[in-house]
């Protein structure tokens, strides 16, 4: 008898929108609240992890079609780009600003360039959590 | 401020990046990986120019003042390393054009390179303790990635210890900074020398700096080298030469801050104690060089005995003995790459791995055989190559200080080095050569141009000695003097 | 006399993931294991939320969350393993 | 003007080109152009012979690192003139000969090379004034010895001789270097004659004595003096040409010039004395002794010089007592050993080199060299014959050849020093004449073998593989050249003795200022003293002793060859490979297990060991926060996971279980007010717990351990020892009157980062920097994976 | 003591409860035979006891702080969608890997349909 | 509190120093993990326990809890994870090739 | 799609709900949606199935039954864990349903396996057929075989 994982694959349909949303918020609310790019990215991928795990690789493949290793080379170029950026600017490397801007619909908002370094670190944790799960599932066996 | 300092760790670590982009297009990322490295090392020496001028270089990540932030501190000790280093990665990438063959290239060795110098260059420039725990991992990583390249059995099997010994020894270094942090409550290296000295290095501060010494002995490969022959031996020749060239060196690096800039009250201990597993380790590093037949095994054994040599500087301590070590470090990385680079170009040319199994190489390539000759005198000591200055010095401080052991150790083990790669010299470059004009393959010019630079690297750091000697007695100042360290990190602005 | 409460249910859940530590020692199969290891993933939710009532603080709200998810991904991945040899196909053929 | 500069260059610039030339004028012998090179050279020292005799002195300087007092400093004095003619004037004849003697089917351009190598750099040594340069020029003269000897390096005498000669001149050099060292930490100067202006003042310093034993290796390994001899013979294996010059006529006495020019420096003192004259007189004795038993021409020739360098050693040795006593009428008596070590210097470069190209003519000529296949060429090579008594004779002290005069002088010093009244030399002093005439006696015999069993007695041309032929004429001129010196040598020495030597003698005995205008001239003839009684004595005996060998030469076969100075030498090199072998293996086991232990051992007895040595635990529980009871039992948790861990039957077992280390982790962290870390934890702890699971399926369960109990219990006392040791050093830090850390600045994150997670502000802006580094290691290590998992070996095939 | 105190206290004694409970079916997956009955002990009864303590926890932030914490609503919703697909998945894997049954079991309809030769009985 | 978690400390160490010691590779890794364990819990010690608050800036009232060991700790979680990732691929790898996990099997002399 | 719109609504109220600000701020919401926005778009392909608003009275029915039955049969596996004397007797039964479709099914599954003394072991391919394990086969079956008419009509309530 065939494996019929219906109810784990209903399941997974709420649970891994949740742990995205979850895992969004937990980045982008890390500047005051327990968070940050890291944990963002590793619960970001464990949702992605969830869908491999449900299914398969390659029907997730088709539905998520990016080469993670370059997710991961991108997040790190965002992240060491703000770095870098500073120099640009005359300043110290990896100098952060942050500043208060009334935004239209937001009102007061807090805008800070480690918010864009933060994504950097989501991207490459994303990126490289989901290569190593992904590389060594698709490893031959011995 | 001065966001130079930290181009050495950022450019390789960038230009490694966008690499990954550029994947599939080989050539591109040969260019573009040697070109990094031809500019890094051109931003070196306009450093090391700056530090003569203006002192020592100092950039506060992000601006936070120290001890606060994280720092970069560019002195001439650390920028000479950065330079040298910089120019052998390029050397070696030259070689690993022709060599390390297109798989290897699709899959990522420029980038591994490249992140493997940030890190070195990292661990040279940093003025914080945790960030050096950082730069080493950064390092390892790259290394871990470059040793397994490949996949072949030996290199895996090997890179098992290596990888094991490595996070045995980050291990080490973590509990070492929590025992210090516990202790002094700060990071910045600067901050803690200046509360070292004012708790006066107390028993509990010597022990932990023992803890460190173990950790940056394991790096050194001082005494505790056992995971160098087995490591340096297997990855492929191009990676081999960074390995012997780079790695130790780092650790060298550390052994050398941590115990001029903060750990150095009490002498007798740590010093002696420095003094006592170089001499070991030049010991067990002569029985090595002569142990085995392996040429692989034989250059990685000179590795040992050179870094008992170089820590025996650094266990007298005295200017003349630092200033002896820094040449040599220096001559070691450009002599050690270049024997990498020969004896790799040497099993590729015969596929045996003894020179037992080898002779007469000299008539398929003159030009290699007379390298592979230069580079045994250098690393003898013999002058006017590279080896001799630091020699001297280093030979002359121990005779001031008084310490005759290691002098006669440090100066006998150079005979020892001289008849271990004789012994190859003899039977594998000289001699009737086995293999027959139809099977000669001259070497390519690819794999020549490289040792050729080496070679002349060797000579030209011997005859031309008197260039560096402004960086290398200002670098030394500065390590014997930790004051002026202190001052440029805590003195308030630059 | 609330925190004496707390406390008591503090150390009776922990001794719950006591127990439950020794029914993974025991086994004797895996799925006993991952049952004892989902156990003791739901009790630690307990105690986070306990000990952000005695420490008077939200900032742990989250770990109760993660701790959620991730048990539950654990759970997946561990029986997937005892099923299949895998946790990961590359295709699956249902 | 001269530059002695320019003449050390010079071998080397040309050296530079000697490859191209060779490529483009392949049709003309190269050693024609590079003979150019010494004689130029010879001509202009030549020229300044009147000049450095009336005692003046040339200097130049190139810096070349001068913070560390290395520059290019060169001296030309009388001492250094005597090796510049020498070097340069036989160098010609060598090359000369040499372009015979070597076909153009051999790789000339190397050869000449090195030969111009050799050249420069034993220039470079009798020029230098810098000691460190000296030391550069000498270690290049091991270089290229080395190199000429392994000329022919497909043979494989050539190739172990090469190393011989390299490890053994090598080693003194470095000794010497050491030397070198020492006196400059005294003098704080590396100028030779600044140190010798200077030294007087440190003949009481430490460092003194164990300067002048370094400097006496380097110039004993050089010179070949017993027991370091050994190295010369097998250096024979070199073609004849290296044999003559370097290996007789000047690189081996650059050991010579040492003692020669340190003599004011070490001289006044009597362990100088007696070192140099005792190794020379043994070295005197044992070569001559060993050269008798030779079959070898070139052998023979090798000990010769051998025991003709420790005559020259040993009369340096004598000399020195002038300088002990200091000037005086007595004491110039003394340097007349000197003088002869100089005179007999030359002489022995004439009459050896000459030998050497006789030997080299009959080898090339025949193909052989061995005196048991060859006789009676006297008739078929006159020429060659003529040479050949000639230098024997000389060598063997006999009139009318130059030797004649220096042995006389040699037999005269160590007559007189049995006299002296210092050193309780009247006492043992007689040592010296008995030994010098017996050594000449079997000099006299060697001698003759040479001349009577290669060029008398009966041919034996069927052990040869070509005819006996004269040698072509070209092959003649140099050992012609040099058999004529040993002759008009006899006949007018004090042209010599007062151009050439007596400048070398006030560079040797600076303070003794005009004293040398007071030496007696060179006579063949002074009436009848010891020294004439000495040599017919020599003569008689030797001549009884020659008829006789059959009949003694048994005795040689006493010296068992398990007692020499090669077989030691050899098992000092076997012997260290396979004891390094033993001992290397013996601790580079292959296994992880032991290399891991060797790390916690270093830990547990040196930091250990230094933790209760110095008193440094301390430890204090009073300021302790309080402990809860759920926390206990979370403690008890983990350490019943973690020990659960160590007896777990199956890898799953004990991955759970470290999965409930690490949520216990979280608990504390949580515990400990580190939600940051908690959530982190919590998140890596499953990934990692999911890559053991993924890693699982590529991988066989364990099995037990087939562990023995010895072992176990080691590993178990390793283990408990690190946990202590850990354990203990951290209660000694929490108890530690601990700084105020540097955390509260972090307080003002809000207002300094814009955050007021006070962790998150500290990894994103006040460290971003390592959280940066951070993100390239995890890509590092993503990017590594994925290599290793892509990149497979393909058997046999790509292997770099 | 006032209302909010009362509450409080109740909401402290939920989670007692909560954690009484939880030892209980701790308790269970000690003495229960077979690891198709412990699961039940576990997706119950445990998961039960922490809904329990998370409900106390949530009405004491209320109380207490006026906070209403939908982090913890968020964490009970969780708990309770997912205990059950749990306790299904690890009882399905156990099955599939043929851990067997408790002795005591009396009747087995999946055992003809995923293994009709085998014999899947006798616990150790 | 802090004399009790040292001990842990320290049990941990012991644990982890004799798992490293085994044959096996993957109790070597667990090794290795079960050290990382131990000095992530070290550093936390080593700053001080229980004392503060959290240190969220809006959630709490100063004094705030020692936050730098916590940000050291969490950049040596990740790094740790990174190296656990690499040796359990190098070990099935090295599986692969060599076809044993045992160190014993795996040892190699240096001159084969 | 409508479905689609829903989730990203549940996403925005779900966003608020993180965020736990003391007062409800339309800046939030909207917040919320824009990530709501990213992530249905990044995932959009993965969403198949509808999402009832409207039957929100039911769904909080069945959420009520759901709890009532962890309850009553957390308490039944607590009297069996502390009765002296372990007197059960485990089986595994089937059980044939009516209900279709990925949600009716789980949902079914899930109130089984909350149902007293029994755990949903497997479910048929065709996806009509449950596998239970009871804890107390007897009693258990009884009580299945009571209740499992009653969760079919209030999850059918749901979702038709
Ligand atoms: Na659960
Ligand atoms: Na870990």
């Amino acid at each position: 008898m065939k494996i019929n994982d219906v109810i784990l694959r209903t399941i997974t349909r709420i649970i891994v929108f949740i742990i995205l949303t979850f895992g969004v918020y937990l980045f982008l609310s890390g500047h005051n609240t327990p968070g940050g790019g890291f944990i963002g990215g590793l619960v970001l991928a464990s949702a992605i992890v969830l869908l491999y795990l449900t299914s398969d690789i390659e029907s997730i493949r088709k539905s998520l079609p990016f080469d993670f290793k370059l997710v991961a080379a991108l997040g790190v170029l965002l992240a060491t780009g703000t770095g870098f950026g500073s120099i640009l600017f005359g300043v110290p490397f990896m100098s952060q600003t942050f500043a208060y801007f009334e935004l239209p619909i937001f009102g007061k908002t807090e805008l800070t360039t480690v918010t864009i370094f933060e994504a950097g670190v989501v991207l490459a944790v994303v990126g490289v959590v989901v290569t190593i799960i992904l590389s060594m599932s698709e490893s031959e066996e011995a | 401020m001065n966001n130079l300092v930290v181009l050495p760790l950022i450019i390789p670590i960038m230009v490694g990046v966008i690499l990954v982009f550029l994947r599939p297009y080989i050539r591109l990322q040969r260019v573009i990986s040697l070109l990094t490295m031809i500019g890094v090392s051109g931003l070196s020496i306009y450093m090391l120019n700056v530090i003569q001028t203006d002192g020592i270089i100092r950039l506060d990540f992000g601006g936070w003042k120290p001890p606060f932030g994280i720092l970069f501190v560019g002195d001439s000790f650390a920028v000479l390393l950065v330079l040298t280093a910089s120019i052998v990665t390029a050397v070696c990438l030259i070689y690993a054009f022709s060599s390390i063959g297109e798989k290897h290239e699709k899959m990522f060795f420029y980038p591994f390179v490249l992140f493997l110098i940030a890190g070195v260059n990292g661990s040279f420039l940093t003025g914080d303790l945790f960030n050096l725990f950082v730069c080493f991992e950064l390092m390892l990583l790259a290394s871990y990635a470059l040793v397994t390249l490949g996949g072949e059995k030996v290199q895996l099997r090997e890179s098992i210890k290596y990888v094991v010994i490595n996070v045995l020894a980050s291990w080490f270094f973590l509990v070492a900074l929590a025992y210090l942090y516990g202790t002094l409550g700060t990071l910045n290296m600067a901050h803690i020398s200046e509360r070292v000295a004012e708790a006066g290095q107390d028993p509990l501060l010597t022990t932990i700096s023992i803890v460190f010494l173990l950790v940056f002995s394991l790096k050194a490969g001082l005494l505790l080298f056992f995971w160098l022959p087995g490591s340096y031996s297997v990855p492929p020749t191009a990676v081999a030469a960074l390995f012997g060239a780079l790695l130790t060196k780092v650790g060298i690096y550390a052994l050398f801050r941590m115990f001029t800039l903060i750990f150095y009250h009490e002498p007798s201990i740590t010093h002696q104690l420095i003094g006592i597993m170089a001499g070991v380790t030049i010991i067990l590093g002569c029985m090595g060089a002569l142990a085995y037949k392996d040429v692989r095994l034989i250059v990685s054994y000179n590795v040992v005995i050179a870094v008992g040599f170089i820590l025996i500087g650094l266990a007298i301590a005295t200017p003349t003995a630092i200033e002896g070590s820094i040449y040599y470090i220096i001559h070691d990385m450009i002599a050690k790459a270049l024997l990498f680079l020969l004896a790799g170009a040497m099993i590729k040319m015969t596929g045996v791995t003894k020179f037992d199994q080898m002779s007469g190489l000299i008539r398929n390539s003159p030009i290699f055989g007379w390298m592979f000759f230069i580079v045994t005198c250098s690393l003898a000591g013999i002058p006017p190559l590279s080896g001799f200055v630091g020699k001297i010095l280093v030979g002359q401080s121990a005779i001031e200080a008084g310490s005759y052991v290691l002098l006669a150790l440090a100066f006998f083990s150079s005979i020892v080095v001289l008849y271990s790669l004789l012994r190859i010299f003899l039977n594998a470059i000289f001699g009737e050569t086995i293999i027959s004009k139809e099977d000669e393959v001259p070497l390519k010019k690819g794999l020549l141009i490289p040792v050729v630079l080496l070679g002349f690297g060797t000579i030209s750091l011997g005859l031309g000695a008197e260039a560096l000697a402004d960086y290398v007695s200002n670098a030394a100042y500065t390590l014997t003097n930790p004051a002026v360290y202190i001052e440029a990190v805590l003195g308030g602005d630059e | 006399m609330i925190e004496k409460i707390l406390f008591t249910a503090l150390a009776l859940f922990a001794i719950s993931i006591l127990i439950a530590l020794y029914r993974i020692i025991k086994g004797p199969t895996t799925p006993d294991r991952a049952v004892a290891l989902d156990m003791i993933g739901v009790n630690l939710i307990s105690v986070i939320a306990i000990v952000s009532i005695v420490l008077k603080t939200k900032a742990f709200l989250e770990a109760i969350l993660i701790l959620g998810i991730l048990a539950f991904i654990s759970t997946i991945a561990i029986s997937k393993y005892v099923e299949r040899g895998v946790i990961i196909e590359r295709k699956s053929d249902n | 003007m001269f530059s002695v500069n320019f003449a050390i260059i010079l071998p080397f610039i040309i050296a530079a080109f000697v490859p191209f030339i060779y490529r483009r004028f392949r049709f003309i012998h190269i050693g024609w152009f590079v003979m150019l090179v010494p004689i130029t050279l010879f001509i202009l020292l030549a020229r300044l012979i009147p000049s450095v005799a009336s005692g003046q002195t040339f200097t130049d300087t190139y810096q070349w690192i001068p913070t560390l007092d290395i520059n290019f400093t060169t001296y030309l004095d009388g001492l250094s003139m005597i090796f510049g003619l020498l070097i340069t004037g036989v160098g010609s004849l060598v090359i000369l000969y040499s372009i015979f003697y070597l076909s153009t089917k051999e790789s000339l351009q190397h050869f000449y090379v090195y030969l111009l190598l050799f050249m420069g750099a034993m220039l470079g040594v009798v020029f230098s004034d810098n000691l460190m340069v000296l030391y550069v020029f000498w270690e290049l003269t091991s270089v290229s010895s080395f190199l000429l000897i392994a000329f022919w390096n497909h043979r494989k005498g050539s190739r172990l001789g090469a190393q011989k000669a390299m490890l053994i001149t090598v080693s003194g050099g470095v000794a010497m270097l050491v030397g070198f060292i020492m006196l400059h930490t005294m003098t704080g100067t590396f100028s030779i004659r600044e140190i010798i202006s200077s030294i007087s003042g440190f003949t009481d310093h430490a460092l003194f004595m164990p300067a002048m034993i370094l400097v006496l290796l380097g110039a004993f390994t050089k010179s070949a003096q017993f027991p370091f001899h050994i190295w010369l013979p097998d250096a024979m294996e070199a073609p004849t040409p290296v044999s003559a010059y370097l290996h007789s006529a000047t690189m081996v006495k650059a050991g010579i010039y040492l003692v020669a020019r340190f003599t004011p420096v070490f001289g006044g003192d009597q362990v100088w004395f007696w070192t140099v004259s005792i190794v020379g007189m043994i070295t005197l004795f044992w070569g001559s002794f060993n050269a008798v038993k030779q079959t070898d021409l070139k052998a023979l020739l090798a000990y010769s010089t051998i025991s003709q360098l420790g005559l020259i050693m040993s009369l340096l040795g004598l000399g020195s007592v002038a300088l002990h006593i200091g000037y005086s009428t007595e004491s110039v008596i003394y340097t007349q050993a000197t003088f002869a070590a100089l005179f007999h210097m030359i002489n022995h470069s004439t009459f050896k080199g000459a030998l050497f190209m006789v030997v080299g003519i009959v080898d090339h000529g025949l193909g052989t060299r061995d005196i048991r296949r060859l006789g009676g060429l006297m008739a078929l090579m006159p020429f060659t014959f003529t040479v050949a008594v000639i230098g024997s004779l000389s060598m063997a002290g006999l009139p009318p050849f130059n030797g004649f005069l220096s042995k006389e002088m040699f037999f005269a010093a160590t007559v007189q020093i049995s006299n002296a009244d210092v050193f309780s030399l009247q006492t043992f002093g007689i040592v010296f004449p008995i030994v010098a005439w017996v050594a000449s006696i079997f000099t006299f015999i060697y001698c003759m073998i040479f001349i009577f069993k290669t060029f008398l007695g009966p041919a034996q041309p069927e052990k040869l593989d070509k005819p006996i032929h004269e040698a072509p004429m070209g092959m003649l001129i140099s050992p012609l050249i040099l058999a004529a010196f040993v002759v008009g040598i006899f006949f007018f020495p004090n042209l010599l003795g007062n151009y050439i030597l007596r400048p070398a003698m006030s560079s040797i005995y600076p303070t003794f200022g005009d004293a040398f205008n007071l030496t007696p001239s060179i006579s063949a003839w002074h009436g009848v003293k010891p020294e004439l009684l000495m040599t017919i004595g020599v003569v008689l005996v030797g001549a009884i002793l020659y008829k006789i060998l059959k009949k003694w030469k048994p005795i040689y076969g006493l010296f068992s060859q398990k007692y020499t100075f090669n077989t030691l030498y050899n098992n000092v090199l076997s012997l260290s490979e396979k004891g390094s072998g033993v001992v290397t293996r013996g601790y580079m086991t292959g296994f992880l297990k032991d290399y891991i232990a060797y790390i916690f051992g270093f830990f547990i007895i040196v930091v250990g060991g230094f933790l209760f040595y110095s008193g440094a635990f301390s430890m204090d529980i009073s300021t302790n926060a309080p402990i809860r009871l759920y926390e206990v039992i979370l403690v008890a948790v983990m350490a019943i996971a973690a020990f659960a861990m160590l007896f777990a039957k199956s890898r799953m077992t004990a991955t759970l279980l470290n999965g409930v280390l690490g949520y216990s982790i979280a608990i504390f962290f949580v515990i400990f007010r580190a939600p940051d870390l908690a959530l982190t934890q919590l998140v890596v702890e499953s990934v990692t717990t999911a890559l053991f699971l993924l890693a699982f399926s590529h991988l066989p369960d364990w099995k037990k351990e087939k562990t023995t109990i010895k072992t176990k219990w080691i590993n178990g006392i390793i283990s408990i020892a690190m946990g202590v040791l850990v354990m203990l050093i951290g209660l000694s830090v929490l108890n530690y009157n601990k700084f105020e850390t540097i955390s509260s600045y972090f307080e003002d994150a809000y207002e300094l980062a814009g955050g007021a997670n006070i962790v998150n502000a500290i990894l994103g802006d006040f460290r971003g920097f390592d959280t940066m580094l951070e993100v390239v290691v995890l890509f590092i290590a993503g990017l590594g994976v994925y290599t290793m998992i892509k990149l497979k070996s393909e058997k046999g095939g790509d292997k770099e | 003591m006032n209302g909010n105190q009362i509450i409080e206290l109740v909401a402290a004694l939920l989670i007692l409860l909560g954690s009484i409970m939880s030892v209980i079916s701790a308790f269970g997956i000690i003495r229960l035979p077979d690891v198709y009955t412990r699961s039940h002990a576990a997706t119950k009864s445990s998961t039960l006891a922490v809904l329990m303590s998370l409900l106390g926890a949530f009405v004491y932030f209320w109380i207490h702080d006026g906070i209403i914490s939908v982090r913890i609503l968020l964490g009970i919703f969780f708990v309770f969608l997912t205990a059950p697909v749990s306790g299904h998945l690890i009882t399905r894997a156990a099955y599939r890997s043929k851990v067997p049954l408790a002795d005591t079991s009396t009747e087995d309809a999946l055992k003809e349909v995923l293994f009709p030769d085998e014999k899947i009985k006798a616990n150790s | 509190m802090e004399t009790l978690i040292i001990l842990l400390i320290g049990i941990l160490v012991t644990v982890a120093t004799y798992l490293i010691l085994s044959r096996n590779i993957i109790r070597v890794i667990l090794g290795t993990a079960v050290f990382s364990h131990a000095v992530h819990l070290l550093i936390l010690t080593m700053g001080d326990l229980k004392r503060g608050s959290v240190p969220l800036l809006k959630e709490a009232e100063a004094p705030y809890t020692d936050a730098l060991p916590q940000a050291l700790i969490l950049t040596a979680i990740v790094i740790s994870f990174a190296v656990t990732a690499f040796i359990l691929v190098l070990a099935f790898r090295a599986y692969q090739e060599a076809g044993s996990d045992d160190l014993h099997e795996l040892r190699g002399t240096n001159d084969e | 799609m409508p479905a689609q719109f829903l989730l990203n609504l549940f996403i925005a109220f779900l966003w608020m709900l993180l965020k736990d600000e003391d007062e409800l701020r339309i800046s939030t919401f909207i917040g919320g949606f824009l990530v709501g926005i990213v992530i249905i778009f990044l995932m959009h392909r993965f969403f198949g199935s509808q999402f009832y608003l409207r039957r929100l009275f039911s769904i909080i029915n069945l959420l009520f039954i759901f709890n009532w039955e962890l309850i009553l049969s957390s308490i039944l596996i607590i009297k069996q864990i502390l009765s002296p004397k372990l007197d059960i007797k485990p089986g595994i039964f089937t059980y044939k349903t009516e209900l279709q479709g990925d949600w009716e099914l789980t949902v079914l599954a899930m109130l089984l396996t909350l149902t007293p003394g029994s755990v949903v072991l497997e479910v048929n391919p065709d996806g009509d057929i449950f596998y239970i394990h009871a804890m107390d086969i007897e009693k258990s079956k009884a009580d299945v075989l009571r209740s499992i008419g009653k969760f079919e009509r209030a999850i059918l309530e749901v979702t038709r």
